[in-house]
């Protein structure tokens, strides 16, 4: 008979307000096969815990069920405590009956008696549950990161100089992400290239790290320790190993007219380009869309049109005919760095929930920019070399008005999150306008100015000490009038309508994931949420690491995020890499198919249901060797424990470890006894 | 100027017999459902309701199992005839599956298994299939709400529980 | 499609020029006016200032009626029952039990609320191309500012056949007439609507910027599909000109009047010798743009109005 | 007076974060004592009873460019009804005189006829109102632009019409 304990928390009160925790120790007692079943305030305490080492012991248990919060949450902890007291981990369970009971009923009636039906399923699970060893397997100790903003690499250094090799992938031709472009940042003003470029080329310099520049993740394979990345390197046009970056060809490239991604539009580049003059790596990329050489060969040209560059460079690194090559890498662990994209307020809108703002012109008026083109403007290495001019006639402004809370906060536009960050970079922005031009005025729509880091109230105050006037109330509607911009607005703290003639607008747009994080998202299966953030594992307790394992995340693709909390971040991510690789091999939860050899016929359904490949064939001989059947075996290291291949089994000849058949029908029995 | 207006009440719209009731029902029945749901996303989503304290009905008994691939239509036999008076099969949207193409084999294998059961006389309305992701805890919580209503108008699953006591 | 057209109360009197144009242009546009039987008022703002059920009840029974007279959709030129028709039955298609509350009110069973509701910009928006191949006297060069007024496009969810803050239905008619649109502001601002008569001060001062932007915005003419609109900015356009050196000039057109001299019709048969604001400069220009086009003989001037009292 | 808000117009006033977005675009707010989003304001602190002792709700012109730009989608528009509706209900004391005069000699014709006949509207309007003389200088400019029709018209589902009116009047609610 089986002699399983039943251990009921309260959880504080948080289940014990709806559900009659004694009653259902009291309840679970009197089922056959339970040993021990009572009742604690906290199961996850100390105390809790040394609660079932001391029940197993004196009660010599041989299944431990823990009736409290959700699997997630302390499944591990309580498997844990099981095996220090020399019980096998997996034969303790836990019963869920607060996030999935207590929290979600008020009738107290009907959740004890739903709690006591769940307590019950897991202990009729729990005695057909059989004592397992974890499954050890090798870890490549190499980690793939990918995005080369500053959050990734910031992990990629963490990481290299933690001793393991690392990957590094940037869709764009240089690292450093949306930081390269800003001037200063805050709340110290330091100039953001200052601070930025020596950790790029840190980057590129350190021997542990592939820089992978220009180049996108393909696909994915394997699973923890054990991953294998195919990631596509696309064509720059430039032989890397050939080009030492003195930038001729940039100079001499006919096409000067292109909008400069870089600088938001503002700036102009070449066909042939290099970003930013601190690019790493400082290697050129021919843009395919705008050269002329490209475009006529798309026309069908016999002869190249132009190949100036080709001609200009004294080491023939430029090659037209260089194909996107896939190298494939194998890595252990992976870092999603990719950063955001700024929300724009036009009339087409990337993702069907987003809507524009008519009431601002659609982005339309000339002079309305947004944050990442001010600080172009403001940069030294800006289209205007640092002076604040309008980009639509240069003019120096001498009233800018900033708007905070476009698109973020709006429900109506479908962003309602707050993107954190700009009440400070306005602040910023107010200031760094205020320095350069003296006798300008700058204006602050706001709602509530957010500023709850170190030394971020105090930034914020200063930027209106300093004159930036603060006006508490949303912009209904602006127009373009003449040579000015017509700002209608509200100040509810003097509670007065106040219409303003703006030189220039500054909206600070909202914070977005970049564009096609789905698609990624889905090659790493990983979840994300309904903005295409990805999901954290725990928001609180595992803020770095994804639901995948081995799948980590830092910086602003998991949510809206300034500098320092990507860096941090992203240095957590990589200590979390790093005690990942700390131990040669890892340990695996043993949940994974096994096949009986005696009823399996060898029709192989499993083999071709099972997406990774676990499934091998053997062959079973008599002592004379003779061929009798050649049935499937399961590859303990590449099951993942999806268990498709047990619902396919025609006679039930393969089953997963946890979650077999006989244990499924006695949770269902267990609600009908 | 306008004439008096005679005194009339506000047409109230008296509360309608409801109609799927079958008749003889006992007012307060209450069903039983069980919900075979993926560790990766519903079951998740449910945690995320219970995070989020979205009240919903009682009825539904949860068993957590990896992935919807491995619900064999056998467990969904087994608990109607145990006296389940509804089922619910739940897992990840499609292309969000954690072992990535788990839940396109129950997709497949529920869509045939939903006519079997049709053709075995078993009220289609009694089963939910549904996709709810780790972020949609309201969601999870309007699964389970439409299920008990549409369960309670269907009334008990006697026609099987018959069957097996004969 | 059966439209059933919807004239509302101030088409029969006030707003006598706004049906006869419709009418006008309606024949060579092909459109069958067809007049829905015993229609009764929609209760414009007065109704929903006082009671929701109510607001939603009388034009229900309309659209009732347009579902027994078998019309596909209701055509209501006027902006403000356009509107309230229109608000109706989106609220009852929103809210069953508003609905049957509805059918329980207005006594009518079969009613399933499936008849559309269409603006008379709308309709023409969607008849750009026929417009352009059937205009006579291309209106070239005419600078035309186009007024929505605040009902036309709002609620988005209600109204929804254009943007609710960037609409371009109206300059694509324009502009199908061979005139050019400006690009000003106010094209969504309240005119004062049902203050006419009870706060004619703030009618004035809301019409007032309204002309000024037009009139900044290099506009001959305003065009607008609104009666309470047409009557604020027309018939008080006096009373705005007041305070200023020089009158505001600006005729007030609807888009079917401005439509129907592009049609060559006679601006009697448009009803424009209705206006306050005589719309003969418009009318002159016209003309001297055909004689220009065809060098043929001189139009018949339009008789001259009333002279107006001190 | 929120709840009784919530009960009539399904809107709760506390979704509304006070960014002043409505007020800003409102046209009559500077006639207004309490804009759009102070009677949002007003109803979340429980003293709604405040606006019917004041103009405000009634000089709105119903334009919905509040409802259009609310970030929150709280719909002033329809609680700035639903609270002339309850003050109707209850008292009319504060709408100013003309506004109010106005808004019933239009729903006194639509009773009487089903539709609006104009010049029978200016006159009781201008009974109930007691502005006998403005515009009236201007009536046979109308007349001879054959803007006056002299006859109403009853449409002849009147009784349709005025049962509606009973219906949805509340009895002794006058309209």
């Amino acid at each position: 008979m089986a002699r399983i304990g039943v251990f009921v928390c309260h959880c504080g009160e948080n289940i014990s307000r709806t559900v009659d925790t004694a009653a259902v120790a009291q309840a679970l007692g009197e089922m056959p096969g339970v040993a021990h079943s009572t009742d604690y305030k906290y199961m996850c305490s100390d105390p809790g815990q040394s609660l079932i080492q001391a029940a197993i012991a004196e009660q010599k248990l041989d299944g431990v069920v823990v009736a409290a919060c959700s699997p997630h949450m302390h499944e591990k902890t309580f498997r844990r405590a099981a095996a220090n007291a020399g019980l096998n981990p997996f034969l303790c369970e836990m019963a869920n009956i607060r996030e999935q009971c207590s929290w979600i009923h008020d009738d107290r009636e009907a959740a004890t008696a739903k709690a006591i039906d769940l307590v019950r399923m897991i202990v009729e699970k729990v005695k057909h549950n059989q004592p397992l060893q974890p499954i050890h397997i090798p870890v490549t100790r190499r980690a793939l990161v990918i995005g080369g903003g500053i959050a990734g690499i910031q992990a990629a250094l963490d990481i290299a100089d933690g001793g393991c090799e690392v990957v590094l992938v940037e869709k764009e031709p240089s690292i450093g992400g949306h930081m390269s472009q800003l001037s200063e940042t805050f709340p110290t003003l330091d100039c953001s290239q200052c601070i930025l470029t020596p950790r790029m080329v840190e980057v590129y310099q350190h021997p542990r790290i592939k820089l992978l520049s220009y180049s996108e993740v393909e696909s994915l394979e394997g699973f923890i320790g054990n991953f294998k990345v195919t990631i596509r390197q696309k064509a720059r046009f430039v032989d890397e190993s050939k080009c030492n970056g003195c930038g001729d060809c940039t100079k001499k490239c006919p096409q000067k007219k292109i909008p400069s991604e870089f600088d938001a539009g503002l700036g102009t580049r070449t066909a042939i380009f290099v970003p930013f003059p601190q690019a790493v790596p400082n290697i050129p990329v021919i843009d395919r869309a705008n050269c002329l050489l490209f475009k006529g060969r798309a026309k069908g040209k016999k002869k190249d049109v132009c190949g100036i560059c080709a001609r200009t460079c004294t080491r023939g690194a430029i090659d037209y005919d260089q194909e996107d090559r896939l190298v494939t890498e194998e890595v252990g662990a992976i870092v999603v760095a990719t950063g955001y994209q700024l929300y724009t307020i036009g009339k087409i809108q990337p993702k069907e929930y987003l809507r524009g703002y008519g009431e601002y012109g659609y982005g339309e008026i000339p002079d309305v920019i947004d944050g990442l083109q001010f600080e172009r403007l403001a940069s030294a290495s800006g289209p205007t070399a640092g002076e604040i001019r309008r980009p639509s006639d240069g003019k120096v402004p001498k009233t800018v008005v900033f708007l905070q809370c476009i698109g973020s906060r709006d429900p109506a536009k479908g962003i309602e999150y707050c993107s954190k960050i700009c009440c400070m970079y306005v602040a910023k922005h107010t200031m760094l306008y205020q320095h350069k031009v003296h006798d300008g005025q700058a204006v602050v729509f706001f709602m509530d100015v957010r500023a709850g880091g170190k030394g971020y109230d105090e930034f914020t105050r200063r930027a209106m000490n300093e004159g930036a006037l603060y006006l508490r109330g949303r912009v209904s509607k602006m127009y373009r009038d003449g040579e000015v911009i017509k700002v209608v607005g509200y100040d509810t703290l003097s509670g007065e309508q106040i219409v303003l003639d703006a030189d220039m607008v500054v909206l600070a747009t909202a914070m977005m994931p970049q564009l096609g994080i789905e698609s990624l998202a889905q090659t790493l299966s990983v979840s994300y949420d309904q903005y295409g953030f990805i999901n954290e594992a725990h928001p609180k307790l595992r803020p770095v690491e994804t639901n995948t394992a081995g799948v980590f995340v830092a910086g602003a693709c998991q949510a809206p995020r300034d500098i320092p909390d990507s860096v941090a971040m992203a240095s957590a991510a990589a200590s979390k890499i790093l005690s990942l690789f700390s131990n040669a091999e890892l340990s695996r939860e043993p949940m994974v198919a096994h096949v009986n050899p005696a009823t399996c016929t060898g029709c192989f359904h499993c083999e071709r249901v099972c997406h990774f490949g676990a499934i091998q064939r053997k062959e079973v001989r008599d002592r004379q060797g003779n061929l009798i059947k050649v049935i499937a075996e399961v590859n303990e290291g590449v099951c993942q424990g999806c268990g498709t291949c047990q619902a396919t089994c025609p006679s039930k000849s393969i089953e997963l470890a946890g979650f077999t058949d006989a244990q499924v029908f006695s949770a269902i029995n267990a609600i009908f006894a | 100027m306008s004439t008096a207006t005679t005194a009339q009440q506000k047409p109230q719209a008296e509360p309608l017999a409801d109609p799927g009731l079958k008749p003889g029902v006992a007012e307060g029945f209450e069903p039983k459902i069980i919900a075979f749901v993926c560790n990766w996303c519903t079951y998740t989503g449910a945690d995320l309701a219970g995070t989020s304290r979205i009240q919903m009905a009682p009825n539904v008994r949860m068993i957590r199992l990896p992935c919807t691939g491995r619900i064999d239509p056998l467990f969904v036999i087994k608990a109607f005839e145990r006296g389940a008076d509804g089922v619910i099969v739940s897992g990840c949207h499609p292309a969000d599956c954690h072992y990535a193409v788990g839940n396109y084999h129950a997709r497949r294998r529920f869509a045939i298994f939903r006519d079997l059961l049709e053709f075995l006389g078993i009220e289609p309305d009694r089963l939910t299939f549904s996709w709810v992701s780790a972020s949609e805890g309201k969601k999870w919580s309007e699964v389970v709400n439409d299920a008990t209503q549409r369960v309670k108008k269907l009334g008990p699953f006697a026609a099987y529980q018959s069957l097996v006591d004969k | 499609m059966r439209l059933g057209y919807y004239p509302g109360c101030s088409l029969h009197a006030t707003a006598r020029d706004f049906d006869e144009s419709f009418r006008a242009v309606a024949g060579p546009l092909g459109i069958d006016l067809v007049e829905i039987e015993d229609w009764a008022c929609c209760g414009a703002t007065a109704a929903h200032n006082t009671n929701r059920l109510l607001s939603i009840a009388l034009p229900a029974r309309t659209l009732a009626l347009a579902q027994e007279q078998g019309f596909d959709a209701v055509l209501a030129p006027c902006a403000a029952c356009y509107n309230r028709l229109a608000t109706a039955r989106h609220a009852m298609e929103q809210d069953p039990e508003l609905k049957e509350q509805i059918v329980g009110i207005l006594k009518r069973p079969a009613f399933t609320n499936q008849v559309r509701v269409i603006s008379v910009v709308e309709l023409l928006r969607d008849m750009a191309a026929t417009i352009k191949e059937k205009v006579v006297q291309p209106l070239a060069d005419m600078k035309v500012a186009c007024y929505y007024g605040c009902l036309l496009v709002r609620p988005h969810e209600v109204t929804g056949f254009d943007d609710d803050e960037d609409p371009r239905s109206m300059e694509e008619v324009v502009k199908a007439t061979g005139a050019s649109p400006v690009m000003w502001e106010k094209r969504l601002e309240c005119c004062g609507g049902g203050f006419s008569l009870s706060r004619t001060a703030s009618v004035v001062r809301l019409g007032r910027a309204i002309l000024e932007d037009a009139r900044k915005a290099g506009a001959q003419v305003m065009v607008l599909a609104c009666p309470m609109c047409h009557n604020n900015l027309d018939f008080r356009q006096k009373a705005i000109s007041k305070y200023r050196e020089e009158p505001v000039g600006m005729p007030i057109l609807y888009v079917t009047e401005l439509l129907g001299l592009a049609l060559g019709l006679a601006p009697r048969d448009l009803g424009l010798h209705r206006h306050y604001v005589s719309p003969q400069p418009v009318i002159e220009q016209v003309a001297a743009a055909t004689r220009s086009l065809a060098g043929g003989e001189q139009p018949a001037a339009l008789p001259a109005p009333p002279r107006e009292e001190a | 007076m929120a709840d009784e808000i919530q009960e009539l117009t399904g809107i709760a006033a506390a979704s509304c974060y006070q960014c002043g977005k409505c007020s800003a675009g409102c046209p009559m707010v500077g006639e207004m004592d309490f804009g759009p989003h102070k009677i949002m304001r007003l109803l979340q602190l429980g003293r709604g009873e405040k606006l019917f002792e004041d103009e405000s709700i009634w000089l709105c012109l119903t334009c919905e460019t509040c409802t259009a730009r609310c970030p929150n989608q709280c719909d002033p528009a329809r609680v700035i009804d639903g609270l002339r509706e309850i003050a109707i209900r209850r008292f009319d004391t504060k709408a100013p005189k003309r506004i109010s005069a106005f808004r019933r000699s239009f729903l006194d014709q639509i009773r009487r006829n089903g539709r609006l006949f104009e010049f029978g509207l200016v006159l009781d309007y201008k009974l109930k109102s007691g502005d006998l003389f403005s515009d009236v200088t201007s009536a046979p400019a109308m007349f001879l632009r054959g803007k006056l029709a002299l006859s109403p018209r009853r449409i002849k589902g009147i009784r349709d019409v005025r049962r509606i009116f009973d219906a949805c009047l509340e009895s002794g609610e006058e309209s």
